[in-house]
């Protein structure tokens, strides 16, 4: 895949735009189990990214989706920062800047296990795990940018049912089953943004 | 919401200008507001560095001082810190003797506090505090939460890193203390997160929030509002059943308030405990009783109970300056 | 009414057993529960005795200890005590050197304390305390009522007391303190007297009482929440209108909470504060935050300022050691 | 007049009785202008009199009345335990064990003295002063204890109107107007009860 200056500062607007619109909605679904930061910490670090996007856009794109990931780490706080900024950091050290459909499926499999490396844990715990290793999956199963923001959107959705067994809301033990992971959502969010940009793309 | 605040985007950056500037004969804060330490830095000896979520207040930055901590990190309200402003209090408080981690079992701050470790130059180690027996600590969840112990962790080591002590006895030390240590508190009323604008949650007139955490969330049940000796009997029970002291021990009892609750309060709930603690033929050697480990303006109150040693008793004992404890 | 409390008629005896076994290393309680004193009574010095309804703790009994009080009487909840009991606590803190006692101008006090006078055998000596500029002073009425700067008189005679000052210097130092200092508050809820079992008054969701007294007495006027700057230009003007303070002098600045609002919102308005004492002229020297002259479990917080010269400043900075104030 | 124990003893429950009756009347009165402590400090100390009444009967009436005084300073506390205990033992001292109507006429106008002198203010400050000296003043025109008793609850009335000017009443200025003072209230009670019995007593 091409990934040209336009493409990148697209996907960047694209992912910042989602966030900036369902932070609300974030905000809610963190306060029904966890402490209500979620809407406003994403805001804050995506906001500091699109503060970036222009230079960001520039660079090879192993250096941009690295920088991205320091720049979440270094705004966010929070269990989300460090989660979203080690994705991003692992996916910028494990891609080339032209990667193929293949380097980005193991890409985003590394990216995967760093996150429940840095989490100390795996899916089925109702965490932003549980979107983003279905994801992997599809993705490794040739699975198109539709098909993978549906999986996204799907899996999302799925957290409802489920005990938390990290995050915050594992403090409320029973009383987390029945509503959806804050962190599963923006996940879901941002998958769909993307996906909805690359479709487009190769239209 | 009601709140002696101005801008809701501004109120941490004020309440720490206010609180640096009322202390700025013990503390100073770093220019860009990432941490606060200590007026006059310590010389050759361990640092300690801890930090969380604001809201807390005074924990952490009023324990910087003399006998206590070298630096604070505040991160915005009820969020832990980012790993850049950690870090840059690390490297401020480490003489070269490296520098020891006092944090809350929230996982926010583990990772946060570990991703500063492992950009830290110097030699960097960890003691993790998770004192509330409200919340299940069986081995598949995320363990315990950290509370109102942290204060009685970051004293003690607090006092120890002033005599010299070494790193890695620092964090055995640490751990010996956190072991030695539970809480629990009750609610009566919700806090607001200023961002949120509304409480995190309701009570009902006569009801409580018993094990409540201290970002307000829920602990282990809604209950109607009882007399402060059942509530006392209700979370020392709790506390003993997993802390089971030896009959006969002594102990440090610290009765936190919230925020909201005067101090009248708290010293009639401290003489509660300190009555039952007799009479389950523990010793009350020592006492604390004040609002240091607050969840904004909730009202309500936790208890800590730390078995103490002579080791201990004479740690906590030592002198310390900070803006709120001091001795 | 949602108090951590057993019995109502019990409330003040469980709250002074609790204080005074949390400080047995600092104070003594009377048998009798008449009054607080020292662990260690102070030798061959004049005594200061303090009290007063009770409600507003720390003070008076928070501030026994070495540099400050001998003695202090605590009263039923809002009600001066009787004359009895302040008579055992002149008679405890008497070395023989005379005893000054410090009251705040409210009539009961007033005539309680004169009553206890009349009926001792030693010299004893009064300064008043009426800083509170929330209320007229027109010579034909009461004058002002004595709230949160009653405890930078306490402190720098206490000082003064420590250091060997004579009776009638300790009562010009007083008086001179008392004139140097004026405080205005504001609520931003009431409090509930456990006995009456309802909140004093009733404030609505968006609504403050500017100039509140101690004892949620109204003030000067209701009026709609508005900002911390606003609230602290408000009330520094009431006080700066009446204090008159020379330009360029150095200041005293003391935030005082009312028992129901956080530490992070007092340095809050600390900030505001000290930055509009700044555009007015003045320099804040010294400064105080937190909540030590309540009103039971009232949000809100006063603003007290005291015009320092070298003398004033270097008592308030001699050691104090009490349960509520330390350094 | 002669003063015999049970004469004694009754006009204390007298006194004892309507304040433990009216004292929640009482509380209400202070919490509208006042601290709310009235109505619980009035009741604590007649209820220690009351503890003591057998005894207190027994002995002379100045040293009964002087006691009384010195059980209310020392029950009460607030404003009005000094003043109720200056009243009870100026009267004490004022008095002979069976005074004419002129002594007891001249004991109650010291004693209304001594109150005025302990709490530095005089009638028409809306406070029991205005009740204290019109019963002075109907005592000394040589008015039965019916009429007496009148006045005393006349005068408690017109304290409504009153601007108060001392007590903690004055901090409210203008808000005061409009309520009864609670200290000519319960003045009032206590002279209308020791009038009843009196009265009863010469019938
Ligand atoms: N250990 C973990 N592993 C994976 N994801 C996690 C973990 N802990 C938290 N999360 C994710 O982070 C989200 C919460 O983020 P945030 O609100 O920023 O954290 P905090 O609990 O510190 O306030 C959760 O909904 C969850 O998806
Ligand atoms: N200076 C005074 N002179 C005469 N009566 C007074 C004076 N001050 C207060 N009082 C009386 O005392 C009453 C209040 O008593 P109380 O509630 O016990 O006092 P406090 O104001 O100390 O709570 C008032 O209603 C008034 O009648
Ligand atoms: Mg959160
Ligand atoms: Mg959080
Ligand atoms: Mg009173
Ligand atoms: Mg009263």
């Amino acid at each position: 895949m091409q990934m040209d200056r336009d493409l990148l500062y697209r996907l960047i607007e694209a992912a910042v735009g989602t966030v900036d619109s369902h932070w609300q909605e974030l905000t809610a679904l963190d306060q029904a189990i966890g402490d209500g930061d979620h809407g406003a910490g994403m805001k804050r670090g995506f906001d500091a990214v699109m503060a970036d996007a222009d230079k960001l856009a520039e660079q090879p794109l192993p250096a941009t989706l690295t920088a991205i990931g320091r720049t979440l780490v270094m705004s966010m706080g929070g269990a989300s920062g460090p989660l979203y900024g080690t994705f991003f950091m692992e996916l910028g050290k494990s891609l080339d800047a032209a990667p193929d459909r293949a380097a980005l499926n193991a890409g985003f499999t590394r990216a995967l296990a760093a996150v429940a490396a840095r989490g100390k844990s795996e899916p089925g715990q109702k965490t932003m795990l549980d979107v983003l290793a279905p994801v992997s999956a599809a993705l490794d199963a040739g699975a198109d940018a539709g098909t993978v923001a549906r999986v996204a959107h799907d899996a999302a959705e799925a957290t409802v049912p489920m005990l938390a067994l990290r995050g915050r809301a594992a403090f409320l033990g029973e009383r987390s089953v029945g509503h959806m992971d804050p962190g599963a959502r923006s996940s879901s969010l941002i998958i769909g943004a993307v996906c909805a940009v690359l479709e487009e793309q190769s239209a | 919401m009601k709140k002696l605040i101005n801008d809701i985007a501004n109120v941490l950056d004020e309440s720490l200008d206010g609180f640096a500037a009322a202390h700025a004969d013990l503390v100073a804060m770093d220019p860009g507001r990432r941490f606060v330490q200590r007026r006059t830095p310590a010389q050759a000896k361990v640092a300690l560095v801890s930090g969380g979520g604001s809201g807390h207040e005074p924990l952490h930055a009023g324990f910087v001082g003399r006998g206590m901590l070298d630096a604070a990190v505040p991160g915005a309200i009820f969020t832990s810190p980012t790993p850049d402003r950690i870090l840059a209090a690390i490297e401020a408080a480490d003489t070269g003797a490296g520098v020891v981690l006092i944090v809350k079992n929230y996982e926010g701050d583990v990772m946060n506090f570990e991703m500063a470790a492992e950009m830290a130059e110097g030699e960097v180690a960890r003691v993790l505090v998770d004192d509330d027996v409200a919340v299940d600590n069986s081995s598949y969840t995320i363990g315990r939460r950290g509370v109102a112990g942290t204060l009685v962790v970051e004293k003690i080591l607090g006092a120890a890193a002033e005599k010299g002590m070494a790193l890695p006895d620092l964090v055995a030390l640490g751990a010996r203390v956190n072991a030695a240590t539970r809480s629990m508190g009750v609610a009566l009323s919700s806090c607001t997160v200023p961002a949120a604008g509304i409480p995190t949650f309701q009570l009902g007139e006569d009801e409580i929030e018993v094990g409540v955490g201290i970002h307000g969330e829920p602990g282990r049940r809604r209950a109607p509002m009882v007399s402060a000796d059942a509530i006392v009997a209700e979370l020392l029970k709790a506390i003993l059943d997993d802390l089971k002291p030896k009959a006969g021990s002594k102990c440090l009892l610290f009765v936190n308030g919230f925020g909201g609750t005067p101090s009248s309060e708290l010293y009639l709930v401290f003489n509660a405990a300190r009555k039952r603690l007799e009479v389950e033929g523990l010793s009350v050697a020592r006492s604390l009783v004040g609002s240091y480990v607050t969840s904004l303006e909730m009202a309500g109150c936790s208890l800590t109970v730390t078995v103490l040693d002579d080791e201990l008793t004479a740690l906590w004992d030592e002198p310390v300056s900070t803006p709120a404890l001091r001795w």
